[in-house]
């Protein structure tokens, strides 16, 4: 079990890397709290995530190969 | 890359003028439209902390930028009478004076190309995936917040 | 000819593209600018009563659109946040698919030159002294009437 | 006392002319009346008058020289 994760913006300064993949994390929920313990920084941003493209607000199951993107606020424009 | 037909809408560095201009001209040959409805976003020379912003540098999360810019501009289609819509948005360090964000709307009359042209600025601000970083004079930076 | 500093604000003919990429260009100058809001008029092909409009001709009251023009701006800078406001409307015969009318407002945010930008049409299509007639195929022609 | 008539638009086809002068008219009110009879195709039309490039809807004096406009339904844009 096995996800790609793709951090942008200030997220990937947060972390010092854009693109990794990472094992044995199943669900969205668990993954926020995995990537928080790790860098407390991401506690104080807030930062949506996508998997396979679509972004959800509640937790989600992660499968397999999925791409897992860290998203902070867009500033786009 | 899905099935749907996904335009063009990234362009390395500045949108010029004359970008600008060729896409008007294009339409010369629409003539059931009435009216054009264009937004442009200039970058602004910010002073944040007594530093001056000098560039900003954007950039997206490709695929779900294209997917959002898709889905955007079919609901503006669906909302309002159209003949024509057009996005671009840079990617890359674009400098103070220059050009980064550029929206295009035609319709017969003008109340649809104008309201159309508003909401694709708020939807694409709000929910494209893409980040401006604002470079400093001394480049250091700031990741970019949009007003809500 | 009042005191008050009238701005050039009719063209002989059509609008070009290139005109109006000039028009965007001199502001990569004002690094204060962040958003550009620009409304195009172009000549459509109506059909009434089974003929097709080819072109308008423009004619004014040279001297109260004048007047006018300046009376919509000077209200438009009291009501929105700009830094800058152009307006050009175009005189004589313009066929369809050409431009005939462009109003251009710039702002820090884009709320202001938007707003403005719409503020500025439907004042200029209500109260401007100027006339189209719209010329058919066969030279015959019909005075055009703006919708509400 | 003469005054000055622009006719623009619609009002200059119907009128055959966009600039000539009239004497003896004193008033908007009665300018209109006096354009009506010579032109009734005027009294189906809607048309602001504008003396010396101020409109008014309501009767107004004219003065001696005074520069009078015949302004049919604005179509510019």
């Amino acid at each position: 079990m096995e996800i790609k994760i793709l951090a942008f913006g200030i997220i990937a300064n947060i972390i010092g890397k854009s693109e990794y993949t990472i094992e044995n994390i199943y669900q969205t929920d668990e993954l926020r709290k995995y990537l928080e313990d790790l860098y407390p920084r991401l506690k104080n941003l807030k930062y949506a995530i996508a998997v396979n493209l679509v972004v959800s607000s509640e937790n989600f199951d992660l499968t397999n190969g999925a791409t897992v993107a860290l998203l902070p606020p867009f500033s786009g424009g | 890359m899905s099935e749907k037909k996904i335009k063009k809408i990234f362009i390395e560095g500045a949108i010029s003028p004359s970008f600008i201009a060729d896409a008007i001209s294009k339409h010369s040959t629409k003539k059931d439209i009435g009216a054009h409805s264009i937004f442009l976003g200039q970058v602004r020379n910010d002073v944040i902390n007594d530093k001056v912003v000098k560039a900003i540098d954007y950039t997206a999360y490709h695929e779900m930028a294209l997917e959002k810019f898709h889905e955007i501009r079919e609901s503006a289609f669906e909302k309002y009478s159209l003949t024509c819509l057009h996005i671009y948005h840079s990617l890359g360090r674009i400098v103070t004076g220059e050009i980064s964000l550029f929206v295009f709307t035609s319709s017969m009359h003008r109340k649809d190309a104008t309201e159309a042209c508003s909401y694709l600025v708020n939807r694409i601000k709000e929910e494209v995936p893409i980040w401006g970083k604002e470079i400093f004079e001394d480049e250091s930076y700031i990741w970019k917040q949009n007003r809500p």
